[in-house]
């Protein structure tokens, strides 16, 4: 159960059940929706970008498990002013983290994000992780089509 | 946290059955440092070692093509799969091997059925009824069909408690309902229909038919004359047997009208470029190499199946259920999803503010495997309001103390996330 | 009568495939009292150890349905499963492992592609290009294509050789040609088809090219980008692998946009009554519990023929042949059947006024294990004016030792006879 | 070779060699086909029946394996002349004889037809040993439908 917890750290548990920064925004200019058949989970990603392409606003609708509500609601709160040069490269990063081969630092420069360190023992789980991130993209990139993870 | 052992909650007339789980390889493992409580039968079973060692001796063995060999090894290899035909018509009860067709599975069976005879029947205005409770292998096909034929999929609702209402079934089954189509066992709730009283009423208004069994076939003795249905398909991999083959069973008569659904070898008699003649049945609808190896595991899997006997296999499972719904009631935060009259095998249920993933994947650590997620049921996951629920289903070799993990691992979940 | 040992002539350069031989259990035996020689591969190849082991470490150690598990060992089962998808997309050079579906084998590989996008772009009036010398898997499903369709099947000729006569290519090839559906290697007499010319003709006129690969993955390396094809089928029981799966490998363009062929759990990604949406390619086309245990023994597979590697097997078969065709065209009453400029693996002959059945028969007394039979191919057959043939194939476990226990074997049918 | 020989016996390969009643007769009042598809053996068995039962003429067409002609061969021999129900005994016998279960006399009271004795030990040319007596009871039937031993 020591393991377990490295999984459900408390920040994880917490954005689980108060998510940040949930629900429409009427201000959005870019959306995606994205689908995990494994657990059903279903997100909706909602961006105010600048023309400058800053993300101004980030927000999300959506209901799913734990590990899937807390990445969407924690990347809400970091990527936040940040730059989609900087999201892409933020994102590469997380991903290394929770899916990469060998041995990875441990969140290094990821800040909060370094939480869902503990999912890369959990192979089934790197989809829910990594759900809110690809239909963040996917609304980066404009097109409309719905995101999923098989 | 780790599970405290009940040991004397292990009921003593059960102890006959520890030699029978013994013969699962599988079982013998531990997963996370615990011992692997194995409840997730419903998705596919353990298989016995009497299985792996027939599907191993064909290799080891007898490894040839089928049918079309006069060498030795093409002989006995024949032989060895043509015995699994009359054997599985044996344990189905039904009148003639030569209904026994091999499939890749319960999921091929039902798109066979409604590919060909389905097609032949159902045509614009025409109905097909199924029930809220389908696994999506008894959906998508017929659904897949009314859309081409112009056809109505019409449904038989179910009470909150996850019984069929099966009231008004003299008036969903009109003139125009031409196929029937009915699990036996719900895959999501466990729920026993009562097909006989369906099939009755069907084969009066003349329609076809069709019984998916696979959640049946491994914890009720099965009589197709008795039933009465035209059809009953179930997979060999939920029932102790292998991957990747299955049964169609089919009246006679009506595989004989039928036109077959692959085209390729062994399923012809003559080929021309002009034209092709086909085989009898029930080769008319094995086209191409069979998965030979699997159906004779498939053949251990029912000699398996009836050494234990239903006369064991049905108290054993009935009390591992008994056990499990009162212990889950015990729970706070526990909510059971569906009370059907008659049960088999499966207890779905749902936790306070828990997702089931999140519950599946610390029971996990725990040794206890459980199915989290729609089951391939989302209609019925929509009917109850959920998304998802947690799965426990069993099988001969759980036992009482499995039951126990059980409890303890969704406690351990409730401990993580309280 | 009985034959003679000839270790003489078993050239010491294949002594390094002693241990190979030696992998396969089913070859060491004896039948009546002679040991098996196995010339039957073209039907099914014997399985290495390492392939059994496989299937059964599945059974024993990881033995779960696939996907939608969030438990250990569905996890480990599905890691095993998706694994084989890269290993055998790499194995035939294709650029995606989602082009990769895992079918029941060729037969059904085959009937996807001509149900799906072959119903979709074949319609009356228009044209399905196959050959003379296909297997029925790949002439049946196409007829009834045409058939349903008001299409015309059209038939690439051979010669008397066993060569498929290619010059008229330009005009059996025409607008209405929607599918060009060819063998790569032909089961009855081994010829090797110049399927890159066939390809090339047919993609500059916009046909969908298919390729039935059943009887050359096994002997040669196959490069889907090179070919230039469309869609290519092999089934895991000719390629030393389990029974009861294969592969259809296809463009992921085309795969996109073609509609789902069976309905069934896991190849949807949400149903409602109203309709249903499906999952992504390759996931689409594998309707039900797929076959695991069969798919991780054809991985095994792949490692096996990848550690001999083709620049063993080539050699090694192509003496086989040799040494086969020189010996046979020795023997008075004896006719080989087709004389195909490039051959792989296969050689049919039939005996003056003995029935290739009776022949069998006889030869299997001896241990020598070869077919008899029109080999699915009948209307090749009737090109060639018989109504069935005799027929050897090898495998990369045979020996130069095996052909003299043929050459025996025949002389002793002919003694019999005459 | 000695086993091989109790199956290939002088007879059967005589009349495989040069098959008696072979040909179609114009006077044969009954008729049916039978193909076996695993050798390919075609067979066709006329019948000309009295009024009474008895077959007074049979003879056969097609092209087969040796146990196959032969079997057809030597039957027309035997039972030209019987009634119809002796012939349906006959049958029965000979079925015994080739693929009964366990000890069987030996073709006793089967004459010629003993000679097909070694079938028995190939339980995959039983089909060819019995075709064109399915065949021929097929014609006694009167039913036109092809007669197939899959
Ligand atoms: C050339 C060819 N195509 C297709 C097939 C059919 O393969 P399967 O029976 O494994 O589906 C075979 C095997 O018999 C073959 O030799
Ligand atoms: C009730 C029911 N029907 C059909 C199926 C489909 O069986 P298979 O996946 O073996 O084809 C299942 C298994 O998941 C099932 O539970």
């Amino acid at each position: 159960m020591n393991d377990i917890r490295e999984l459900y750290q408390e920040m994880i548990l917490d954005h689980s059940r108060s998510p940040r920064n949930f629900g429409p925004k009427e201000k959005h200019n870019l959306s995606a929706k994205g689908h995990n058949p494994l657990c059903g989970d279903d997100v909706e990603m909602h961006i105010l970008r600048t023309t400058d392409g800053v993300l101004e606003d980030i927000c999300f609708e959506g209901s799913g498990c734990a590990i899937s509500t807390a990445s969407a609601s924690i990347l809400t709160g970091v990527l936040k002013g940040r730059s989609e040069e900087a999201v892409r490269e933020i994102f590469a990063s997380f991903r290394q983290m929770v899916a990469g081969q060998g041995d990875v630092p441990a969140g290094e420069g990821l800040g909060k994000l370094a939480v869902f360190s503990g999912v890369r023992q959990y192979p089934a789980r790197v989809k829910c992780a990594t759900l809110a991130w690809h239909t963040l993209i996917q609304a980066l990139s404009g097109v409309e089509e719905e995101v999923s993870t098989e | 946290m780790n599970r405290t052992p009940q040991t004397n909650e292990s009921c003593p007339s059960f102890s006959h059955l520890d030699p029978i789980r013994r013969r699962f390889p599988c079982l013998q493992q531990e997963i996370h440092g615990n011992p692997l409580v194995y409840l997730d039968s419903a998705a596919t079973t353990q298989k016995p070692t009497q299985v792996l060692q027939a599907v191993e001796s064909f290799y080891q063995e007898d490894c040839s093509n089928v049918h079309r060999g006069v060498h030795t090894l093409s002989e006995r290899a024949t032989i060895r799969y043509e015995a699994v035909r009359a054997k599985v018509a044996q344990f189905i009860h039904a009148p003639d091997p030569h209904g026994v067709i091999f499939t890749s599975g319960t999921t091929e069976a039902i798109n066979l059925v409604a590919r060909t005879i389905g097609r032949d029947r159902v045509s614009s205005g025409d109905q097909v009824l199924i029930s809220t409770m389908e696994h999506h292998a008894n959906i998508v096909p017929w659904q897949m069909l009314c859309e081409e034929q112009g056809a109505k999929l019409v449904i038989i609702p179910c009470t909150d408690d996850g019984d069929l209402i099966l009231d008004d079934l003299q008036s969903l089954i009109t003139d125009r309902t031409k196929v029937v189509s009915i699990g036996h066992v719900s895959n999501a709730v466990g729920t026993m229909h009562d097909i006989q009283n369906v099939i009755a009423v069907a084969r009066e208004k003349g329609a076809i038919t069709m019984i998916d069994s696979a959640q049946a076939i491994s914890h009720l003795p099965i009589d197709v004359e008795q039933l009465g249905c035209d059809f009953l398909a179930f997979s060999a991999h939920k029932m102790y047997g292998p991957t990747g083959t299955g049964v169609l069973w089919g009246r006679k008569e009506l595989l004989d009208q039928m036109s077959p659904w692959q085209g390729g070898g062994d399923m012809i008699r003559t080929v021309t470029f002009e034209n092709s003649t086909f085989a009898d049945v029930p080769w008319k609808f094995e086209a191409g190499t069979p998965h030979i190896a699997g159906v004779i595991g498939l053949g251990a899997a029912v000699d398996f199946i009836q050494e234990v006997g239903f006369e064991t296999i049905q108290p054993h499972e009935q009390q591992l259920l008994e056990k499990t719904v009162t212990r889950l009631d015990q729970l706070d935060g526990l909510t059971i999803i569906g009370r059907p009259e008659n049960r088999i095998s499966v207890v779905s249920f749902v936790l306070d503010r828990i997702h089931p993933h999140d519950a599946g994947t610390i029971m996990d650590q725990q040794g206890v495997a459980i199915r989290a997620g729609h089951h391939c049921a989302m209609p019925l996951m929509s009917r109850f309001g959920v998304a998802a629920t947690i799965r426990a289903s069993f099988a001969i070799y759980n036992t009482l103390d499995d039951i126990d993990a059980l409890v303890a691992a969704i406690e351990s979940v409730q401990e993580v996330f309280n």
